[in-house]
């Protein structure tokens, strides 16, 4: 009896007892379902269909420079839209911090897009923004072209429907962040005679720059997973032609579930190379108790 | 910012939606006086402060310093120091930045920059913490940033919101004269909000009490200790006993109640006139305990509290009014006791009617928070 | 909710002629097939509900169409009982052995069979053993171009390209591996130009590449669908699109391409033919086997084939001989009085057919286009 | 009242003018594509030639709709109770306990958002097909639950960490046991945050398209997979039947969202992703 | 839950990760007692009343209810009742659900429930609020319903944790007599946690007096107030002037210490021998202006802080050594003062070596929180 108790008691010291077993059934989740279809792929992924070397497909991809340029091609619409979407949501989510009229209804309308789906933002950009669409029409009427500007099925088409995707998302992630900074903070850095734009740079922006290097991530991994909108309002066989489209001719095209899984852990690598990146990058600022709600 | 020798604040006002959180507020505040703005939690205190500092618009009234009209600049350009409740420092910049902050917006050399933030920091006695970051400091030292923060620019006015609030009995005390001691040697003008009377009669020059967005009274910590206003202001500086009496002859200054099944007298505080509703206020620590053969009041002791030095005490009178006391003698509950009350330190208010009169002590204690 | 199949082990054995008892049919369509069709079959259900007593339909594009029966008969649990595909799906899955080989020895269940048009006949030989071909059409390449924009369209390889040329980005196809009409263009190229052989388009094609690599320098980009290029005729941004038959009046008919919109063939051209093909994937019980070849059987027979015709969808529609406008229901009768053309009777006799790329072929075909057209705007290092 | 009026500076006027012009282009999107939906024929004009509801009768029909929308509610419903079962306890062991290994715990509960859907919906499809799942509802719930329990883990987090635990232990030291401390305290006073990731994760899950178009089967499409393939499978389809899909499924969002947002502050539905304390 | 006689307590400990939070501690409650746990934030207070509960599991000691071990047991099965600092009411049941919560788990017949929950709800002065939600309720009402729900199920212990500190100081005074009564009334068994040395002296039986994780003393309140165990203790209990010297003569019960350049006579606390290093603790009670004629100490007055009846006031003597008095007289600062300390009320420590000293004042202040 003693025995057990002290054990126990170490076990007391560490946090451990019997309210983790709370945890079993999201850990079996999560091994099953996520860990071990990953593994699985990973280990596919070292077993090319061909035959070859354990590395072969990967070496496949990246011999082939219309495979390998997809990596870029997909950075190219990913980081830009997921830097537009972040240095758009500061400024705005910085006007709308204070209470005004009309503010639950300008962040429920901006919610609204999240919902849209990519399909059906494909397909309105595609309506809108298209030949014929109003936006080069009323372009047109008021002169400012002559010719409609092609905007949709190439890299625009694809950028756009990701900033309207992703825009709502990181206005609403930045706006929480925000709202989590003292504004004592900025009317302490005021009575120290620090000006609206100094107050901003000093102080309100380096406490946000984690919470923004968090936003930024959530909104990369959303378009570099670009997929549908690529295909239906990008130019799928050229200029967006992104990784998830060549996993996935790959693996449906191809019937080539090796090389698709090689190409879809190429994709994780690659991501994960950019967080890590974001991540270093976060570590070095200060990210403590904003002293706001926490 | 240049200093000034006189700030006048006259009706300054300030309205949230159609509730008055500041009414009327007239004050001039001398160069190298320490103001305490004294009151309960929500009477306005704050807004006062923040409608000095500019950090809120005012919605009435203004603010002059000297002959310069102040209350249209926005707080940087007012050359105010401030202190906040929670001290409000820079969380992502060290000890030594956050002092240095004000210092920089005002595009000093970097020479003069370093020089004077050291002086500050040693004038706080944080040389072995400068470069920690405020998360990492206990909650005095975050205290003495914040105020070497606000004091290193030489502010014309210092304000502080609460400053000792969250700190502990023994460090508060400690605190206190350090603060008083800086306004001293800096030979700073202060404006101090707190809720704790205590804290303002020894810290400031002057007192203003407030209630419900009103000024109540201004003066010396000694005339509002003795002399409150007003049953309320009594209330809140200590007057424990607050009695609702009817009043019965006036002579003079003296005007006697009805207490105990005896009448005593008290110090008339504005006009009353036999037969008005009165609030009688006096102080525990003025309640004294005789030997039991005396004439006068008589009661039983209810409850003894030891606090040291001293004994709290409730007794009963025998016309079942409770009374609060402070003793040095050993007593025990259910005692018998004679009680007499100093001359002088009974005070009794006029009351505006049946509405404003203290209530019964419980139940208030359930209504007043 | 789907039925379950029978493990494989269950379904190679003997088919009977009726199954033992009524079946559900899951038909997935990745070809659009069942526009044609599903009027057929849901007339079969409706005459023998003893056979099949239920349907359900489902459709995706074809390229996934492999892997996900590759993956049920993997893990046993096919629940697909008849594909209806053109020849990419049918080759594709030919490839990976997916189908049952119904043929030769259940053809003569399916008498409609012997009476396949000869161009239809050369389509099922394309099949091997394991599809049917349930519709056939002459298809293309044609050019689809709006009169008011074109006034004089060209007539050969060059005229195009000239066109193209001096409208930049105005002449479109989409991307063949998607796309009817685009890969129809893609293969009658070889024709158009003469090429070496036709039929190996890694070694034969030298003109048809030099062409369509021209051709790419005047081309924005290729969409992904057929439908990309009829909106963009419809809307101006293009105006002389890669067409067939078929998507030369359905999309008239439905209103997406105004009914203004006129054909021309290129001078020189074959048509190269195509046709969409019921297959039966290995797993499928005998049972449902049976069941599937009475409904085939069915689907052959002329009343059944004249609902090809459809609005024309599919122009002219039927795989068997003898089957006429007349025999097609009214709607299609009128669809076509309004929206077809005469002139397709003259070209459909006159000109000869040719059947498309085997399935290797035509992969690499398309994988070459991916690569050195299509993806040519992609910069390569 | 106040005597100074709230003066905008230029940045304000800009950035509201962004706002504008953002929402403009937004209401031009979904504007187009209604307004399509209802047009006979729309060539290159700015507004159709004549109005009929004719396309939404032709994609409910050809689509079989009626089953899409009930195979979606029910995908996504299964999913949303599967998710908050298995994720609101962790969320819970999370939100109140210290112990050993904890940040890795959490760090593989939220890789799953962190991770491209297509990364590991390929290999996880792969080993659904392999086990029978796919091709299923089962499938498409259980691929779904991938992302919707981290979700689930991070949504509800916060909100436990705002119910003091004092009030469970006040709880126990009035004799509850741990199931009455679920059921009678910590279940009434979740409810917000239980109905905020309830609804998150439905919205979430109806709009969900890569892992439902990997792992449905023909009878378990949903409705952004079937609105893909309108758009994309073979054959020739009126532009405006795609439309009127579209405006079907927006219209079925905008439903859960107004629902949703009767319960949720609209700043919460995006989860707040939880700071590591720094070192 | 039946009562007991005595509760022990024995070498209970509690550690997280490699940090004592509470250590060896031992104590027996008899039954009726009210016990109070004081002392300084972080040392421990928290972590025994919540060990003693049963919510936090020990690391080590044991838990002994007369002859019953208790300490495995979970909280539900040990049958005490619990009031939180921030009263941890259930924010979705009313005041009358609250109350009955414990009762229902019992599963008492649903009348017993709600006679019981009446009664509870009358004692506390709460009728009028019964239906309402705890966030209708000020502080003081939901103090009370806190009592009343803890207080329902007559438990045979009651746990309070600081359960005034969130409340002004007007109400905490009234809500401190209030617990004592029905402490009283009910006849139960008390153990009470407090930083405020005050509030343990009024309302305790017995003081355990904690530091960092240990007990420093258990004693009755005069006890602990005139005796402290040791300078730490002094220290919290208001011995504001901690002077750490080097023991002169040692006499029998008195020990000279050199101050101010002359030797003033102090109580010896434990062993102390010539020439050890020592601190004296002294009250600014206790330290007492003379006349400027009286040979004695002598100092300049350098802070006066008016503090109603009394000031407080900090003298420097001549050899620099700093002292806080207490004073009814009126000073000002600079004036010069003669000073003597109350005989028998200057104590001198013990200290273990140079790290056991009480620091400078102000850098103590940033170190202690
Ligand atoms: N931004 C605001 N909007 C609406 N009402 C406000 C606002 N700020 C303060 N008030 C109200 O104004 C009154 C005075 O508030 P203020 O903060 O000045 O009180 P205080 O005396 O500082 O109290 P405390 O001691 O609690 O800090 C209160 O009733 C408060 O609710
Ligand atoms: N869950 C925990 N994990 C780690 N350390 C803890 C935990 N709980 C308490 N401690 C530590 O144990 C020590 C004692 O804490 P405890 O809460 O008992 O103090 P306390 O005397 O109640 O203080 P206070 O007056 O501030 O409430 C502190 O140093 C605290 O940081
Ligand atoms: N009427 C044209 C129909 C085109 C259907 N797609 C054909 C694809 C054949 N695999
Ligand atoms: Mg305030
Ligand atoms: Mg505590």
């Amino acid at each position: 009896m003693s025995n057990t108790l002290s054990w126990q008691h170490r076990l007391a010291e560490r946090g451990v007892d019997r309210k983790l077993w709370l945890l079993l059934p999201a850990t079996i989740f999560v091994l099953l379902l996520f860990i071990y279809p990953f593994l699985y792929g990973l280990s596919l992924s070292f077993q090319p269909m061909n035959g070859g070397g354990v590395l072969a497909n990967y070496q496949k991809f990246f011999d082939d420079a219309y495979q390998r340029d997809t990596i870029l091609t997909t950075l190219k619409i990913s980081l830009p839209a997921a830097l537009l979407n972040v240095l758009a949501a500061v400024p705005i989510a910085f006007r709308m911090r204070g209470r005004f009229r009309g503010k639950r209804l300008l962040t429920t309308l901006l919610v609204v897009p999240i919902t849209l789906g990519t399909v059906l933002t494909a397909q309105g950009l595609l309506n809108y923004l298209g030949p014929t669409g109003w936006f080069n029409r009323v372009l047109m009427s008021l002169h400012l072209i002559d010719d409609p500007v092609r905007l949709t099925n190439n890299y625009w088409g694809v950028f756009f429907s990701l900033i309207i995707t992703g825009f709502p998302f990181a206005f609403l992630l930045v706006l929480s962040y925000l709202s989590g900074i003292d504004p004592t903070l900025e009317r302490a850095a005021a009575t120290l005679g620090a000006s609206r734009s100094q107050r901003f740079r000093r102080i309100t922006l380096p406490l946000l720059a984690p919470g923004l290097a968090t936003t930024f991530l959530l909104t990369f991994v959303l378009a570099f997973s670009v997929f549908p909108s690529a295909v239906l309002v990008g130019n799928p066989a050229g200029s967006t032609r992104v990784i998830s489209l060549a996993a996935y001719q790959a693996a449906y095209e191809q019937y080539d579930y090796a090389y698709a899984s090689a190409i879809a852990m190429i994709m994780g690598a690659v991501e994960l190379v950019v967080v890590v990146i974001v991540l270093l990058w976060r570590a070095r600022l200060y990210t403590g108790s904003t002293g706001g709600k926490g | 910012m240049s200093g000034f020798n006189r700030l006048r604040l006259e009706g300054v006002g300030r309205r949230f939606g159609t509730a008055d959180a500041l009414a009327g507020l007239d004050l001039t505040i001398e160069r190298g006086e320490f103001i305490a703005l004294l009151g309960p939690s929500g009477c306005g205190k704050s807004t006062a402060l923040n409608c000095l500092a500019g950090l809120l618009p005012l919605t009435a009234g203004s603010i002059w310093q000297d002959d310069r009209r102040i209350d249209t600049l926005p707080p940087e350009k007012r050359g105010f120091g401030m202190v906040f409740q929670n001290y409000a420092l820079f969380p992502h910049l060290t000890v030594r930045d956050n002092i240095a902050f004000g210092l920089r917006m005002q595009r000093l050399p970097k020479d003069e920059v370093r020089r004077r933030t050291t002086a500050a920091i040693e004038m706080v006695r944080l040389e072995d913490h400068a470069s920690k970051l405020p998360g990492q400091l206990s909650g005095g030292q975050q205290q003495r940033v914040a105020i070497a923060r606000a004091t290193v620019l030489e502010p014309s006015l210092v304000l502080m919101d609460e400053p000792l609030s969250n700190l502990d009995a023994k460090l508060r005390l400690e605190m206190r004269t350090e603060i008083r001691r800086l306004h001293q040697s800096l030979g700073l003008t202060t404006v101090y909000v707190t809720h704790d009377q205590e804290e303002a009669l020894s810290m400031a020059d002057r007192l203003v009490v407030m209630r419900q967005g009103r000024v109540q009274q201004i003066g010396t910590p000694e005339e509002v200790h003795t002399k409150p206003s007003s049953w309320h202001v009594a209330d809140f500086m200590g007057y424990r006993n607050l009695l609702p009496l009817t009043a019965g002859r006036v002579s003079g200054d003296a005007v006697a109640v009805p207490l105990g099944g005896t009448t005593i007298d008290g110090v008339p505080q504005g006009e009353v006139a036999t037969g008005d509703d009165v609030v009688a206020a006096v102080r525990p620590e003025d309640v004294k305990l005789g030997s039991e053969d005396i004439a006068g009041l008589k009661g039983r002791v209810e409850v003894v509290e030891y606090q040291g030095r001293e004994c709290a005490i409730e007794i009963m009178l025998d016309d079942g009014t409770r009374l609060h006391a402070r003793t040095e003698r050993k007593t025990e509950a259910g005692e018998q006791v004679s009680i007499t009350i100093s001359p002088g330190r009974l005070l009794v208010y006029p009351s505006d009617g049946a509405a404003d009169r203290p209530a019964a002590e419980l139940a208030s204690a359930g209504l007043a928070v | 909710a789907p039925t379950t199949n029978q493990p494989v082990a269950e379904s190679t054995g003997d088919v009977p002629d009726k199954p033992s008892k009524a079946v559900t049919l899951n038909i997935l369509d990745v070809a659009g097939n069942l526009q044609l069709t599903q009027g057929m079959i849901d007339e079969f259900v409706k005459q023998h509900p003893d056979v099949i007593s239920k349907v359900t339909y489902s459709k995706a594009p074809a390229p996934e169409l492999a892997g996900k029966i590759k993956a049920q008969q993997n893990a046993n649990r096919v629940d697909l009982d008849i594909v209806l595909t053109g020849t990419d799906g049918l080759a594709a899955g030919r490839e990976q052995g997916l189908w049952l080989d119904l043929l030769p020895k259940y053809a003569d269940r399916v008498a409609g069979m012997k009476d396949y048009l000869p161009p239809a006949q050369k389509m099922q030989e394309l099949a091997g053993n394991s599809g049917i071909t349930v519709t056939y059409y002459p298809s293309g390449p044609l050019l689809e171009y709006l009169p008011a924009k074109v006034p004089t369209p060209p007539t050969t390889a060059e005229e195009l390209l000239a066109y193209a040329k001096a409208n930049k980005g105005k002449v479109m196809y989409a991307r063949p591996a998607n796309s009817g009409p685009g890969r129809t263009f893609l293969m009658g190229l070889p024709y158009i130009l003469g090429d070496k052989d036709p039929k190996d388009p890694i070694n034969g094609w030298d003109k048809t590449w030099a062409y369509l690599e021209e051709l790419n320098q005047y081309v924005d980009f290729y969409p992904s669908g057929t439908a990309d290029t009829m909106k963009a005729l419809a809307n101006g941004s293009a105006t002389i699109i890669a067409s067939t038959t078929g998507w030369d009046i359905n999309p008239r008919v439905l209103g997406t391409v105004p009914k203004e919109a006129a054909i021309t063939p290129l001078k020189g051209f074959h048509w190269v033919t195509d046709a969409h093909y019921a297959v039966v994937p290995k797993g499928v019980s005998t049972d449902k086997q049976a069941a599937i070849l009475q409904l085939l059987n069915f689907m052959l027979t002329p009343e059944q084939q004249a609902k090809a015709y459809d609005k024309g969808y599919f122009y002219p529609g039927p795989a068997i001989k003898g089957v006429e406008l007349a025999q097609a229901p009214q709607e299609s009768k009128d669809a076509i009085a309004e929206f077809g053309r005469p002139e397709y009777d003259k070209l459909i006799a006159d000109n000869p057919t040719e059947v498309p790329l085997d399935a290797k072929s035509l992969v690499a075909a398309f994988d070459k286009w991916d690569r050195e057209v299509g993806g040519s705007k992609v910069k390569k290092s | 009242m106040s005597s100074r009026a709230i003066k905008a500076t230029p940045t304000a006027w800009f950035i509201w003018a962004a706002v504008i012009f953002f929402f403009v282009n937004l209401a031009g999107v979904v504007g187009s594509v209604l307004v399509s939906s209802f047009g006979k024929r729309w060539f290159d004009t700015w507004v159709p030639s004549g109005f009929t509801t004719q396309w939404y009768g032709d994609a409910w029909r050809e689509f079989g709709l009626l089953q899409v929308i009930s195979v979606t509610l029910l995908a996504s419903g299964l999913v949303v109770v599967l998710s908050v079962l298995v994720g609101a306890p962790a969320a819970y062991v999370l939100a109140r306990q210290n112990f050993p290994g904890k940040r890795l715990v959490y760090l593989t509960f939220l890789l799953p958002i962190l991770m491209p859907p297509i990364t590991y919906g390929i290999p996880l499809a792969t080993v659904l097909y392999k086990f029978g799942f796919a091709g299923h509802l089962s499938g498409v719930v259980l691929a779904n639950l991938v992302p919707s329990v981290p979700f689930v883990i991070l949504t509800m987090t916060p909100f436990i960490e705002q119910v003091d635990p004092r009030i469970e232990s006040a709880a126990r030291m009035l004799g509850a046991n741990t199931r009455a401390v679920f059921l009678k305290i910590l279940a009434p006073l979740l409810v917000p945050g239980l109905l905020a990731s309830a609804i998150l994760v439905l919205v979430r899950t109806v709009g969900m398209f890569e892992l439902t178009f990997l792992t449905a089967g023909p009878d378990s499409q949903t409705l952004v997979v079937a609105l893909y393939y309108s758009m994309s499978a073979a054959g020739i389809r009126a532009q405006q039947s795609v439309d009127a899909m579209a405006v079907m499924y927006t219209a079925m969002m905008l439903v859960l969202l107004v629902v949703a947002l009767r319960f949720v502050n609209p700043t919460q539905l995006v989860a707040r992703v939880k700071e590591e304390p720094s070192e």
